[in-house]
């Protein structure tokens, strides 16, 4: 289906460029309406200024560690809009602006860094994500299998499910990619690749030209989008998912893109690349031509987006304080949920650690 | 009633809950046409189809990894392990997802899975095709560890832990496989899960073993009893959660305790018996609690595998010495 | 001397023998230009070029893996581990590898390396960041497991681990990795494996623990002493294999054991040290040996990972009823 | 170095056919000397019938579990006959012909799979072999890391690993390619796909088209040549080692082969795989068309080589016998390897263990 953008012969599909202009002479692809373009902005807008603040609260010591998505916010924006809500959304932990797309609110991402476990606690009939994972690219297989639960009973389903450049590394990614084409399983696989996994810059994590690439050796198609051009990562996307839908199977798909921020908030990325290098960057940030394509095109009015920001800061702050103020976790929840019903011998440890704490209060 | 091994009990099990519940799927290396190496799934294909009984590609981790995206899509995966000696490619599946989905997400999505594998020793066989690990898992929080010892538990805990909600890991005793028949019943039942059996009751000397070493433990009890000590004969069957009641109870009424088992000594499953034993039931034991175990040692290649096993005449031997001791 | 803290004794011990021995090597995640997350490798690559000291792609089993291969090749690797939460996908080379490729080949090849790695609780990281699973590495037959709790331990010993011929998992607690200062001589020096040490000597309690709960543990050891109770406070350094007589000798002179970790309990480090006083020191126990450790559940997220965490007042708490004691 | 015989293209190399002519119309490539043919053939006569020895005396109950060779032979022969002594070669299980080029006593391999630990002592300054490793694939990041302790060293050593065609599913495979790809190894991975892994057919294994092909997802290039083929497999090892020696990295090999018995003596491949197939395999039998070969170029003559097969068999039956009677494994061994030095605790375990089994003689 990406004939056109063979990543082995140095293609990349781009369609809205760093000017906020649509590329012409591409063949047909499945196109952003205004209205969905206007509302990726929206999005994008909100998710920028809800991860400027997780970085300046953690800076004032009101949050945890926190990893900054600002700059590859299109690529979980494009994509989640490019499936349905009942497909499967596998998150790594850089997708918040895929997560409102979703519907999901502001509020549980902040719990979760917060480190509350009701962060990770996605009401299944509604919204179909998997929570955050940790240990990189071990969500992977969970997707394929979701994949299958799905196919075997019979829906339409897909899933899409996310990872970095460095999280290629792992056995994990072979192995899932292998077992979907194998079971011929519907899954899009999109790999952020935002050029470093922590400090580590991509040319040490694989030596291939592409990620995209990887998936021709497993059985199926890969391609490199322009991470940071929504209506790209859409395309490619939305040919992925009806592929997979029709029965044809999985796709890698690779959105070319850079982190801005800091690794997390205890990172310093001073310390491993060059300030030229992120200015280059910052002239490619999805948010400055998805704004251009947006005034360009009379969708909103510089006005509207003033108002738009000052909103956008304003709910940040407001979900922030309602993650802030939710209930703690209790003692009881640390084990109640380790199994369904609490054994004896647990219960005997809650017992004990009940008493150890009431001993000190 | 049927006359059944454990392998059949294996695949009766299995045969038995595939029919009661269609969402069960069976997967893992060879165990589609081929039925499994041990012949656990054969005719599971046959019977229900290549959706639902399938050979995987060969890789550990991710048998186990999609199983638990299969229980959390709301399938309920029961997976095998070739042998229990390739599961530590499945390990951080199984330490980081499938023990905490549940807790990760506060129940809102569950890893409602069995994987299943065949351990222990005593077969000749290759490097790791001998080794019996279970302590690993019994120290992974949000598992459950069951090993059973006859036919007719395996089937009852092996449907238990397909029912269970939370992951079980089924540890089967190869060394017992074909060993013996025992009457199992046609249909369903289930056995529960972390509850211990007292195989022989007795008074003198409380013995707790599980798997494998059953059979030793056994032979070793009624050799003792000719002798006239009375042994109280435990098998203890699920690893995690464990069964303390019971075995307090036996200890409290004979005073002593030997736990006898095939996995290495240090950080083993006699430990955590021992221990817990020594705190909750100091005052009433008249003699060192004493564990028979395979040493910290590689388990032996095959012409050396009897330096490592437990026989009968060491638990005949090292129970003597419990029962004999005086303070 | 230097003042200075567990995570530069760390650096502090790298750079010395690195000088010392061509054939070190260290790599990992982000080791190289960055030194490390934590900062144990920083200057190395500067000093000792990127063919010593330098990133890898992100894959735990690979390191462990390829390090493996190194030492074989006649190289001293010494591998970072990120966080001790992502050791796991290198579990199946630890284990069947990596602990015994000389059992494997009768000492033909041998795997003289060290797997560093952060571990304990406490400082508010996200999921996976926290574990204490010493235990498990305690079960594999043919590792040695260190843990150090001092900067001037952690020199010594991150240097003997780093000699050994054997396979050493060095377990750094980064609750403690720059809690405090200490004088560290600059030349290389060696604390011998399987020692522990006798932090503060005692007549009525043994309380053992090591690593990150130390500070606690010295804490209530301070406490309890001002309430005129004699602890004998012993910091175990080395989980497998462990010092026996030290720990004997300790509880036949006081009659009662407390054992202090953060890891789950069940099949938990306390449940060896217990298992193994009850048998061997049964006759000297006055109070049934306890243990305060972590519970079986999963380690909290921040806010609530009080509620596992084991505070200087609980050690007291335990350490007085074990002194109580009255049978 | 591959241009010619590209996997993504369909290409296949091949030199020795199945009536043991040389193909013609081949661009240059390494060639066996007629004395390296009839070692190879030799090497290959007494491989086969050691092999066969070791099927029929688990028949007879005198050996445990065997995994056969037959059918395989030439990929081992031929690629350790393409590289040196010094360099490292890193078994899986099924390369009794390499270990044999090799110059290690077919005794040794006997006593492995009597179970024996000895079997896998391999003096190290003289073989530069590594035991088998049961796991499957694990011992690819092993043969990376000898590769890059040579590199580190500074000697021309390179390291030749095997694995199949199962094998490339597990996540070592994947890992240890990527490694050896951002470290440029000389490290070259030789693949048996010999079609089935124990029952599991290939195309159940991966979806893509050829094995060969994954390499070029970790940025070198990968061949399928065909493994029945001496010829072919050593021409393919031979340009490969020097690739690596010259500091150009790694090579990824498939040797398109086939196993004529069972998994191991345990299986029973009749019920997967029909006799056809098997059959239509035998034709392509190394043995036969490397013995039509050497009978063509007159390196050997038929009566020599009844007189070969003989004189193998014995060897095979002696190097048995040898291995059979070869001293067990004391109590004391099995402890005494497991650190250098046998701590207090295991001294301890040990005297309670002779203690156990003194009690009982
Ligand atoms: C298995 C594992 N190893 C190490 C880590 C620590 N770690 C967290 S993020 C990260 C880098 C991930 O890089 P990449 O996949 O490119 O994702 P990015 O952070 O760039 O979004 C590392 C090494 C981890 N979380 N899991
Ligand atoms: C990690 C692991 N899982 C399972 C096994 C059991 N097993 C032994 S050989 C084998 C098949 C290997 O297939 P392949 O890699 O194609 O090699 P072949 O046997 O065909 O030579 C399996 C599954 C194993 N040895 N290691
Ligand atoms: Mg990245
Ligand atoms: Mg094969």
């Amino acid at each position: 289906m990406f004939e056109n953008f063979d990543p082995r012969e140095g293609k990349r599909l781009q369609i809205l460029n760093e000017d906020g202009q649509i590329n012409s002479d591409l063949p047909k692809l499945p196109m952003l309406t205004n209205k969905q373009a206007l509302h990726a902005f929206k999005i994008m807008v909100i998710t920028r200024e809800a991860d400027d603040w997780a970085v300046s609260l953690n800076r004032q010591g009101r949050m945890p560690t926190y990893p900054p998505v600002k700059g590859q916010e299109a690529n979980s924006i494009g994509s989640l809009m490019a499936v349905k809500n009942e497909d499967w959304f596998v998150q790594a932990f850089r997708e918040l602006g895929g997560l409102l797309i979703r519907g999901v609110p502001l509020t549980q991402h902040y719990l979760y860094f917060l480190g509350n476990e009701m962060g990770s606690f996605y009401e299944p009939e509604k919204y179909h994500v998997l929570p955050i994972s940790v240990p990189i690219s071990s969500q992977l297989p969970h997707a394929v299998g979701l994949a299958y639960a799905e196919q075997y009973k019979g829906t339409d389903n897909i899933t899409i499910v996310f990872n970095g450049d460095g999280g290629t590394s792992v056995g994990d990614f072979h192995e899932s990619l292998n077992f979907a084409g194998v079971w011929n399983a519907p899954v899009i696989f999109y790999v952020q690749n935002n050029q470093y996994a922590i400090s580590v810059p991509r040319h040490h994590q694989t030596a291939s030209t592409t990620i995209a690439e990887k998936a021709f050796g497993y059985g199926f198609e890969g391609v490199q989008v322009d991470g940071n051009d929504v209506f790209a990562v859409y395309a490619a996307t939305k040919l992925a998912a009806n592929h997979a839908r029709k029965g044809n199977g999985p796709t890698l798909i690779e959105g070319f893109t850079y982190r801005l921020g800091a690794h997390t908030t205890a990172d310093d990325p001073t310390r491993y690349r060059e300030d030229q290098e992120v200015a280059d960057w910052i002239k490619k940030d999805p948010l400055i031509r998805l704004e251009k394509y947006v005034l360009n095109n009379k969708l909103i009015t510089e006005q509207q987006i003033v108002t738009l920001k000052k909103e956008a800061k304003k709910q940040a702050h407001a979900a922030f304080e309602e993650a802030d103020n939710f209930q703690k976790e209790s003692l009881d929840n640390t084990f109640r949920y380790t199994f369904k019903n609490i054994p004896p011998i647990l219960e005997e440890q809650l017992e004990q650690r009940r008493e150890l704490e009431g001993g000190l209060k | 009633m049927q006359a059944l091994t454990i392998i059949s009990a294996v695949n009766d099990a299995l045969m038995t809950e595939m029919q009661n519940d269609k969402n069960i799927v069976t997967f893992g290396e060879d165990v589609g046409v081929e039925g499994g190496v041990f012949r656990a799934t054969v005719n599971l294909q046959k019977k229900y189809g290549e959706k639902r009984c399938f050979d995987s590609p060969l890789a550990e981790n991710a048998i186990v990894g999609t199983a638990l995206g299969m229980a959390m899509g709301g399938l309920r995966p029961v997976v095998e392990i070739q042998f229990s000696g390739f599961v530590y490619p499945a390990f951080n599946q199984i330490i980081t997802h499938v023990s905490r989905m549940r807790n990760r997400t506060r129940g809102a999505l569950t890893a409602p899975m069995v994987i299943r594998m065949p351990y222990s020793g005593g077969i000749r066989a290759l490097e790791l095709h001998s080794e019996s690990m279970e302590a690993l898992f019994g120290h992974i929080p949000g598992i459950k560890v069951v090993i059973p010892s006859t036919p007719y538990d395996t089937k009852g805990l092996l449907i238990s832990a397909i029912r269970d909600e939370d992951p079980v890991i089924f540890m089967e005793p190869k060394r017992l496989y074909r060993a013996f028949k025992q009457e199992v019943p046609e249909d369903a039942y289930t056995i529960p899960i972390g509850k211990a059996a007292i195989v022989q009751p007795g008074t003198q000397l409380t013995l707790i073993s599980y798997g494998s070493q059953m059979k030793e433990a056994k032979e070793a009890t009624a050799l003792l009893q000719k002798e006239g000590i009375s042994v109280e004969l435990i098998d203890l069957r699920t690893i995690y959660p464990y069964d303390k009641s019971t075995i307090l109870e036996s200890v409290k009424k004979t005073g002593r305790l030997l736990v006898v088992h095939e996995g290495p000594r240090s950080f083993g499953v006699a430990a955590e018996i021992i221990a817990m034993v020594s705190k909750d039931a100091f005052e009433y034991l008249e003699a060192p609690p004493t564990r028979l175990t395979g040493a910290d040692t590689i388990f032996p290649l095959p012409s050396a595998e009897h330096h490592y096993m437990i026989h009968t005449a060491h638990i005949v031997k090292r129970a003597t010495e419990v029962i004999r001791y005086q303070p």
